[in-house]
């Protein structure tokens, strides 16, 4: 049995997917944030596997998925920043505070 | 290792030394001078500006073709220089408000690595470049979105943009993924070549989620939801910023991802797909924007739908097009930036920003209300003023393709300017027809120098870059110079 | 045909990766959450092992599960008790959670499956992946190069830095 | 030099007079201003004609005269292109004496004069760009800016439902400018058949070069765009909501010149450079505007608003300008531009009077008026005698524009478009119906209000206004051929383009 | 001696006009009638010099081998439509047209002075607006004078036209009076739906034959007809279409049935006017037309009938109404249409090969015999109402004695019109029998029969007038008008009795060569039977007050009833104009016009709006909606576009 590049696409897929739906479902605003991490680290997937088995002569998706990885922790400290503040003002984290602005 | 590359790209240092200085000037300097500091900032950024359009060094492409300067790269600078030259003006007065004295050297800071990501994203001809720059470009803005501590509005619109932003860097980064699988680069030119004559499912899909990341940035629809609730809830000078500088550099990257990448499948797919946004841009920004009171949120949606009209530019894919893509966005610049200094400097003097508020604004406040109702009238393309040409211009480049097709997507735009005029109009109306309210209209007042500079420099603009013909010819040499662009046509 | 190691070990980081995504969003409590995104991040880890980028995998642990994580655990107490299990979801929204999700994973995975050498076996043969090549791809400036993207990254990382303080600082 | 044609200054003075009422600072200055500033327009008119005649008394049968183009806009080889013909003499003429007028009969404008007077001399200058361009795009941006202050003109000076009506005429002509628009890129990227794009009328003219399937498609574009403003059926519901809210000298302005803007363009772009098209598709736009001639005129006859009427009016007698057009004849097409003239004329001077009246009276209704000719016979005699014109009286120019174009489309072969021509016939008695409606209702029979017998007759400068409208009512009335000959030339290329069909 | 001099005969009227109308509220009232007066005058001088040259001046060309010539004193291009077709204003000069200029300036003459009396009040002062009524005068006469020597049918169309503003204008001189405003806009409307007629009856005829001008048409009128090469059109040939239209034209001018309607009522205007305009000219320009293209009109057979029939039933229709009529005014005006009928008629019967066309002759005789005692007729009535200040027949009776010139004139002018020897109608009238009875019998009959009525009906009037009762007029004791009234009086009625001597058939016949008039006995016995049984039975029936008459209406109610409301003519217009026209028309057109053109664009903009509220639940404030749509957004754009490729 053969490791193929399906197999391996199949989980981060799913990752991507559970990623997806934690964002549309979760209230709470961190475990949205950790919704969309999933998604990243599923792109960050997709990129090392891609390379290691389309184009192992190569190393650029490996670097994409470096350069992610830091991108990703720049977002997640910003966005935590701001979580933060939200709760400063309206004591709590839940996605549903943030409707005020709407139509 | 040729570290003099760096060197060929001035603008870039010259913004970097331009944040140096700003930022030394705010850590530095004592207390006493530090409310020149927007000043300084102003004239600082100025001089880069008019240093700019003296350097205009030959194209060149570096980093192994991962960064490419050429003469239209220069143009959309010069251009989001002035507007970002015209939003600093604006600002002054805000950012010497006592609230903002604290963190007013963060505000330009950060205003600053804005730019420098479009920048990137302007010249980047390489994915992760791209997504740098991008990122660069959205993340800082967050920031600035929440700056009004105090405005709980302020917040929202912070994780709001925050939220969608990662989320379509995410889809975006998936479709990247796609890409990579097919073409095994992230070089612009690469991945052409890789591609050429390729239309499979894959590419399809890639395609959609680039556009889908793209969009975000310039709101198209249907990935402009955020925008309206972003626009209100930021602070004005933000605002306003938001709305032309990012989305002129994200117009002008798109364009390039897709000509330069995705050239090859242009009359396949994504013809077919930007075709289908800018209609649906085009007719819901405008159905949106009709019932808006709110100015900053019906600004918003009437962004939304000038992306459309942007949009346009991109699917005529040639030099025509290009050349008049920038131009709409240096129109565009100068009549939002005039529509949001008005907003702003009576938003710091009274606080009012609902429509209703403005009725009668003609009575007390002639030349807020004539700038306002000249960006008006630009923003709907109405002659003498720049957006007519602009307007022209964006059309005739779609249909120098010859395109029946797009034939027809012009009327449908054409006709949604009607829509358009309406919205605008309104504004107008509420000015200059109708009586004041109960609470009576704002009352006279004195808007401060800077405000009233920026104004100007609007105004001036608004009626002068039409007629002076000279800048379009400028933007058309500049496009036709870049036709290297265009090589998979 | 691989050895049997690493087929056994792509069993157990896929199925991890699988469950604790699946957990991570399904969990009523907040913190279980971010317990179960560790896990996640270390089966990602662990297939950039199997891939043999190593440094990656260093940093991914590093990065990720080191620092983020270490952020999120904060956040987490700051905003609320941990311990606090949220409502349970309106069946609508999962629903429409479930859709969007199901939606993507037919269109992406429709549009993989049909790409051409989906199915082809991973090649063994050994690849440069020593820090040495990473180190010195990273500051090159030629083609395959990543000193610009490398110092504009930290032109971003510094803005966040500046963002992250003015948004939090209280004044 | 661009300074030395002198059709160049029939937009540099209006932009003079504009920049002059920025800086003025109370009422006096502003009409000083104006007054100079149409009179000196009206002198320039004058010598052009002048001018004109003497050159094509030498014998300089070009197309048009003092042509000249400066590049604009290099990359699309957009020029700013000026020339005249004998039909663009005669609107820049018509043109000169409406803002004359118009100036006049806004003597007592309030409030805000400067303001009003600004846009007034803005319209003017999109009206005279208009008619001295003969490239595309300088002529579509004229177009578009004569046509914008109209919506502040009603909306802050208007009366009874002004902001409807100043929206929905905005947003009508614009959507038609948004047709027109489309129709003149289209144009311009099949203008040549080698690659020399141009925006140049007479280039493209001459180049002939759309081919005839995007022809059936810019034709309509462009016609229907410039329709609009001439008020073809079914697009013609703008006029009477504008006109009814629009006050006196902008509704004169507006149908007096705005709607001639209409018929010009549709014969000098739509017609002109798409004769084949023009010969295939007349029949449509030709039964639409007969309906538009008949039907207007019986809408008139049951409105009760004065200005109602006389919009309806409008109706009737611009479709017969765009009817005349589409018969495609030299004859027709003379009695179009004839009408085109005769029409501005009189609406002009009906809406100055109609304004007048009910600047005194505060009431446009008929029914609520009576018996005016005792209290003001000076403006009794004038409605009347514009009512006459109107309906056709000869000595008046209705008649003979109308009868130009009656014998001009009787003149056509085809059975089809005389039977047409008939049925435009009866609209003579129509108009004749409500006309003498009106003035029965309104200036005969006894007093109807007795507050109406405190009002005063016409003051000086309201006088002048009328008398100057109605001088050139008669002139036109009783010296056709003089115009007609300016005119009549003029028709040559287009009947040529015409005929090579 | 040429005739170019005969432009001032068009001239003076004009300035006179012109000068009236724009200074005339700077002069008195009496200066501006005095000054109209004397300018008619030397206007009329003129005329009858350019019309005296005509007929016996000096050889000028007037006559080539016994035939008159028609002159063209002088023409100015005015307008040209293309190369033929050219409207000139010019001067024709022909036996009709210097007919014409004799008769318009006589009675427009007389009719201007006597208007200076007629005009004033009972204190004796000049009516308001006198100034306005004389240029109005004027320009009446001009346009009746362009109308009559207008050398090709559009400078005829255009005067003709005038000519109805100009009835307009005076019919409405009164015009705080609302009887007289409808009146003014009834006679217009309903002349000009007739010149729709008229108007594409000249399109028509110059469609085909390329030109407009009357010699043109009438020196070849075979060749000109040929030119529409037998184009018919609904079954005809488009020449009758075209020349029945232009006599619709005319008959609209000329009041015959069906348009005759207007006519009536214009009587609302002031008497002078209803006896220069609505008797002597304007209502002839009807029979001037068929006269003037009299050479096409007998090539076309059917539209000769239709000009027969129209008259011939319109004579007898209206003086069936004028016998039971009780307006003074109206009984003229009916007698009017009765006997332009005649001329009509006798038109309508000519033909050349029928003794020399008499027809034409006797119908241009009757029209300038005709002018002269409807004139008389007119103005005797002017002064009677002016004396009792009434319409009606009612107020009056026995006015003989109060005014004795009023009563001798006007009894001249009843035996004129009834056709008793030797006065002036008679000549004429028995002309037009015979032509009648040339062509057929059954009009010669119908026409004689006709003819009695006529007599019936006007010594019906006189008696009822000058006879019948005497009642009491109180201390306002009618009297004869003062000298500028009684003068034209007393011309007109020496004319219209040496009228009928004049050899006309000289002067005027339809190929304008001499013409002998030799009187048919037989039927000039029998018409003056028919006329003096007419008068002995009106004699009998009203010459004292008795009930007979009011028996017979009440014998004959429903005809009586009909015949004095016109046989509901007025009502039937009435219904057409405003049930069909306004309701059924106009009214539904405005409503559609607000609710479907309008509303449909409102609706378009509430479609917008509704459409703007409908979707705004899109923007519900939740971001994972958003994220949701964007989401959703992205993949349905991939999916549709494969779809589509695939």
């Amino acid at each position: 049995m053969d490791l193929t590049l399906l197999m391996y696409l199949i989980p981060s897929l799913i990752m991507f997917c559970c990623g997806v739906y934690g964002f549309i479902t979760r209230k709470n605003m961190i475990a949205i944030l950790i919704s969309l991490e999933l998604m990243l680290n599923a792109v960050d997937i997709n990129f090392v596997v891609f390379n290691r088995f389309l184009f192992p002569g190569e190393m650029e998706g490996m670097f994409f998925s470096l350069f992610a990885i830091a991108i990703a922790a720049a977002e997640t400290a910003l966005v935590i920043a701001i979580i933060i503040n939200v709760f400063r003002m309206a004591k709590n984290i839940d996605i549903r505070e943030l409707t005020k602005m709407k139509f | 290792m040729d570290y003099s590359q760096f060197l060929s790209m001035p603008q870039e240092i010259g913004l970097v030394a331009v944040f140096l200085l700003v930022f030394l000037y705010d850590t530095f300097m004592s207390k006493k001078v530090q409310n020149a500091l927007p000043v300084f900032t102003c004239v600082v950024f100025g001089l880069f500006t008019i240093a700019n359009v003296f350097f205009c060094e030959e194209s060149c492409s570096i980093f192994g073709g991962m960064f490419e300067n050429t003469q239209a790269t220069v143009a959309i600078k010069a251009i989001l220089n002035i507007g970002m030259l015209i939003v600093l003006i604006q600002s002054v007065k805000w950012a010497n408000s006592e609230y903002m004295t604290v963190r007013r050297g963060e505000f330009y800071e950060l205003l600053l690595i804005t730019l420098f990501g479009m920048y990137f994203m302007i010249s980047a001809r390489h994915f992760l470049m791209f997504v740098i720059g991008l990122e660069t470009a959205s993340l800082p803005l967050a920031a600035l979105i929440a700056f009004e501590k105090n405005r709980y509005e302020s917040h929202e619109a912070a994780a709001k943009y925050m939220f969608t932003a990662i989320f379509s860097s995410a889809i975006f980064m998936m479709g990247l993924s796609f890409v990579y699988a097919l073409s095994g680069s992230l070089y612009f030119s690469d991945i052409a070549a890789m591609i050429f004559g390729e239309s499979s499912t894959l590419l399809i899909v890639a395609l959609a989620f680039v556009i889908a990341g793209v969009g975000f940035k310039l709101s198209l629809v249907p990935f402009h939801l955020w925008t309206a609730d972003v626009y209100q809830g930021a602070p004005t000078p933000v605002t306003g910023y938001l709305s032309v500088i990012s989305k002129g550099a994200a117009a002008f990257g798109f364009m390039v991802i897709l000509v330069q990448v995705f050239g090859s499948v242009y009359t396949v797919a994504w013809k077919w797909m930007m075709y289908a946004l800018i209609v649906l841009t085009i007719i819901l920004g405008n159905l949106f924007a009709i019932r808006q009171r709110n100015m900053k949120r019906f600004l918003a949606f009437s962004s939304v739908s000038q992306a459309g009209y942007i949009m346009l530019g991109v699917v005529a894919a040639n030099e025509m097009g290009l050349a008049s893509l920038m131009y709409y966005v240096l129109v565009y610049v100068l009549s939002n930036l005039a529509a949001f200094g008005v907003i702003g400097a009576i938003e710091n003097k009274t606080g009012k920003v609902m429509m209703s508020d403005y009725d009668g604004l003609r009575s007390t406040n002639p030349w807020l209300s004539f700038a306002m109702m000249l960006a008006m009238f630009s923003l709907a393309g109405i002659p003498p003023f720049a957006g007519f040409f602009s307007k022209f211009f964006i059309f005739a480049g779609a249909l120098s393709t010859g395109d029946v097709a797009l034939y027809v997507l012009v009327l449908i735009a054409l006709l949604n300017t009607i829509i358009s005029l309406y919205y605008y109009l309104l504004v107008v109306k509420a000015m200059f027809i109708n009586k004041p309210g109960e609470n009576g209209a704002i009352e006279t007042f004195k808007s401060a120098c800077s405000e009233r500079l920026a104004m100007i420099v609007c105004v001036l603009g608004i009626m002068l870059v039409g007629i002076v013909s000279c800048i379009y010819t400028y933007l058309v040499d500049a496009a036709e110079t870049s036709s290297a662009l265009f090589n998979i046509f | 045909m691989e050895s049997v190691g690493n087929i056994i070990m792509y069993f157990i980081i896929a199925l991890a990766i699988i469950v604790f995504s699946v957990l991570t969003v399904t969990t009523g409590k907040i913190l279980r959450a971010a317990t179960y995104l560790l896990f996640v991040l270390f089966a990602t880890a662990g297939i950039y092992f199997q891939m043999d980028y190593e440094f990656l995998g260093a940093v991914q642990i590093a990065v990720y599960a080191g620092g983020i994580l270490v952020l999120f655990v904060f956040a987490i107490f700051l905003t609320g008790k941990p311990g606090q299990s949220s409502e349970p979801l309106e069946s609508a929204k999962k629903k429409i959670g479930l859709s969007a999700a199901v939606l993507g994973a037919l269109v992406c995975g429709y549009a993989l499956f049909t790409k051409a050498g989906i199915c082809s076996a991973l090649v063994s043969q050994p690849i440069d992946v020593t820090i040495n090549s990473i180190g010195s791809m990273l500051l090159s400036t030629e083609k395959f190069g990543y000193l610009l993207p490398f110092e504009a990254i930290s032109i971003l990382l510094l803005a966040c830095i500046i963002g992250g303080i003015v948004i939090a600082r209280k004044r | 030099m661009i300074w030395e044609n002198i059709l160049i200054y029939f937009v540099v003075i209006p932009v003079l007079t504009l920049a002059g009422l920025a800086i003025c600072k109370n009422i006096k200055q502003v009409r000083a201003v104006s007054v100079i500033g149409a009179t000196v327009l009206m002198a320039l008119g004058v010598y052009l004609l002048v001018e004109f005649l003497q050159l094509r008394a030498a014998g300089v049968a070009d197309e048009m005269l003092f042509c000249g183009d400066w590049m604009w806009f290099e990359p699309m080889n957009i020029k700013l292109s000026l020339g005249v013909d004998g039909i663009s003499v005669a609107m820049l003429l018509l043109s000169c004496v409406i803002v004359f007028a118009g100036v006049f009969a806004s003597w007592n404008m309030d409030p805000l004069p400067r303001e009003y007077f600004m846009w007034f001399w803005l319209l003017s200058t999109g009206v005279f760009g208009f008619f001295i361009a003969i490239d595309l795009f300088t002529m579509f941006m004229f177009y578009e800016v004569a046509l914008i202050p109209m919506y502040l003109l009603i909306g802050v000076w208007g009366s009874g439902n002004k902001n409807y009506s100043a929206m929905k005429l905005t947003l009508m002509l614009m959507g038609a400018s948004a047709l027109l628009m489309l129709g003149i890129i289209g144009v311009y990227f099949h203008s040549s058949a080698d690659g020399n794009l141009t925006m140049n009328l007479l280039e493209i003219a001459r180049n002939n070069a759309i081919p005839h399937e995007w022809q059936y498609f810019l034709f309509p574009m462009t016609f229907v765009g410039f329709g609009v403003l001439g008020a073809m059926f079914p697009f013609h519901t703008w006029s009477p909501d504008g006109h009814a809210s629009a006050p006196t000298a902008v509704s004169m302005l507006h149908a007096g010149v705005l709607m001639k803007l209409g018929g010009y363009g549709c014969f000098r772009i739509a017609i002109y450079l798409m004769p084949h098209a023009a010969n295939e598709l007349a029949w449509i736009f030709l039964v639409l505007t007969g309906i538009s001639v008949v039907y207007g005129a019986f809408s008139a006859c049951v409105q009760t608003d004065l200005k109602y009427i006389n919009a309806y009016s409008s109706v009737s007698h611009c479709g017969m300008v765009l009817f005349a057009i589409l018969m495609l004849n030299t004859t027709a097409m003379t009695g179009a531009i004839m009408q085109m003239l005769s029409h501005g004329l009189m609406t002009a001077l009906f809406f100055a009077l109609i304004g007048m009246i009910y600047g005194r009276t505060h009431t446009r209704d008929i029914r609520k008026m009576g018996g005016l000719m005792q209290i003001m016979p000076f403006l009794g005699v004038g409605y009347v005698i514009a009512g006459l014109a109107n309906l056709g009286l000869p000595g008046f120019s209705g008649f003979v524009a109308e009868m130009t174009i009656f014998v001009g489309s009787f003149a056509h072969a085809d059975l089809f478009h005389r039977v047409l021509t008939i049925m435009a016939c009866t609209a003579i008695v129509i108009t004749a119906v409500y006309i003498l409606r009106v003035v029965g209702k309104m200036l005969y029979g006894p007093v109807h209000d007795e507050h109406h017998r405190t009002l005063t007759d016409a003051v000086w400068h309201e006088k002048f206004a009328v008398i100057t409208l109605i001088v050139c009512v008669a002139g036109l009335g009783c010296f056709p051929n003089f115009f007609n000959e300016i005119i009549y030339d003029s028709f040559a290329p287009i009947i040529k383009a015409l005929g090579a069909f | 001696m040429d005739f170019s001099y005969s432009y001032l005969v068009l001239v003076l009227p004009l300035i006179t006009f012109l000068f009236l109308g724009l200074m005339g509220t700077r002069l008195s009232r009496k200066t501006a009638g005095v000054i109209g007066t004397a300018m008619m005058g030397v206007a009329a001088v003129i005329a009858y010099s350019v019309a005296l040259e005509y007929f016996f001046g000096a050889d000028q060309g007037q006559i080539v081998d016994g035939i008159r010539q028609q002159i063209i004193a002088w023409d100015l291009t005015w307008l040209e439509f293309t190369e033929n077709l050219v409207i000139k204003v010019g001067f024709l000069l022909d036996p009709i047209s210097a007919m014409m200029l004799i008769v318009i300036t006589t009675v427009s003459f007389l009719v201007h002075l006597y208007s200076l009396g007629y005009m004033q009040d009972h204190e004796h002062k000049y009516e308001k607006g006198l100034q306005r009524y004389y240029a109005f005068l004027s320009l009446f006469t001009l346009s009746m004078l362009g109308l009559v020597v207008a050398p090709n049918i559009f400078q005829m169309y255009i005067f003709w036209e005038l000519v109805g503003v100009s009835s307009y204008l005076l019919i409405g001189f009164y015009y705080t009076l609302p009887a007289a405003v409808s009146a003014s806009k009834k006679a217009f409307i309903v002349t000009r739906f007739a010149d729709l007629g008229f108007l594409i009856g000249i399109l028509l005829l110059s469609f085909y034959t390329q030109t407009f001008d009357f010699i043109t048409l009438t020196s070849n009128p075979t060749a000109a007809i040929a030119t529409a090469g037998g184009a018919t059109f609904m079954g005809c040939s488009v020449m009758a279409w075209a020349l029945t239209l232009i006599f619709m034209g005319g008959a609209g001018k000329s009041a015959m049935f069906p348009l005759h309607i207007w006519l009536p009522d214009a009587m609302e205007g002031p008497t002078p006017v209803s006896a220069l305009i609505h008797a002597a000219t304007m209502v002839v320009a009807g029979v001037f037309l068929v006269a003037r293209l009299f050479p096409l009109y007998c090539l076309e057979e059917g539209t000769m009938t239709v000009i027969t029939v129209i008259g011939a039933f319109t004579a007898f229709y209206a003086a069936a109404v004028a016998c039971v009529q009780s307006d003074i005014k109206r009984v003229l005006a009916f007698s009017t249409i009765s006997q332009i009928a005649f001329m009509i008629t006798s038109l309508g019967v000519a033909r050349p090969e029928l003794h020399e066309g008499v027809g034409y002759m006797a119908s241009m005789f009757h029209l300038f015999t005709h002018a002269m005692f409807k004139a008389l007729l007119f103005l005797c009535a002017g002064a009677i109402i002016h004396a009792v200040h009434s319409n009606e027949m009612s107020a009056m009776g026995g006015l003989r004695k109060y005014m004795p010139i009023c009563n001798i004139a006007f009894l001249i002018g009843c035996l004129a019109i009834a056709g008793i020897p030797p006065f002036a109608g008679f000549f004429s009238k028995d002309e037009i029998l015979v032509a009648a009875f040339e062509q057929n019998t059954f009009w010669g009959i119908w026409m004689m029969l006709v003819a009695g009525m006529t007599a019936f009906y006007m010594f019906r009037l006189y008696y009822k007038i000058f006879w019948w009762n005497n009642p009491d007029y109180g201390h306002h004791t009618p009297h004869d008008a003062p000298m500028t009234m009684s003068l034209p009086l007393i011309i007109l009625s020496l004319v219209s009795i040496v009228a009928g001597l004049i050899p006309f058939g000289e002067f005027v016949s339809w190929n304008r060569a001499d013409y002998h008039i030799h009187l048919n006995m037989t039927v000039a016995v029998s018409s003056v039977a028919v006329a003096v049984v007419a008068i002995l039975l009106a004699t009998k029936l009203y010459l004292k007050e008795n009930s007979a008459p009011a028996k017979m209406a009440n014998a004959f109610k429903g005809l009586w009833t009909a015949a004095y409301h016109r046989f509901y003519m007025d009502e039937l217009y009435q219904f057409i104009t405003h049930k069909i026209i306004f309701e059924r028309v106009s009214r539904p057109l405005a409503w559609f016009d607000r609710q479907i053109v309008d509303g449909s664009l409102n609706g378009l903009a509430n479609i917008a709006n509704s459409a703007s509220y409908a979707i705004r639940k899109l923007q519900s404030g939740s971001i994972q909606s958003y994220v949701y749509v964007y989401l959703i957004g992205a993949l349905l754009l991939a999916a549709v576009t494969v779809i589509c490729l695939i």
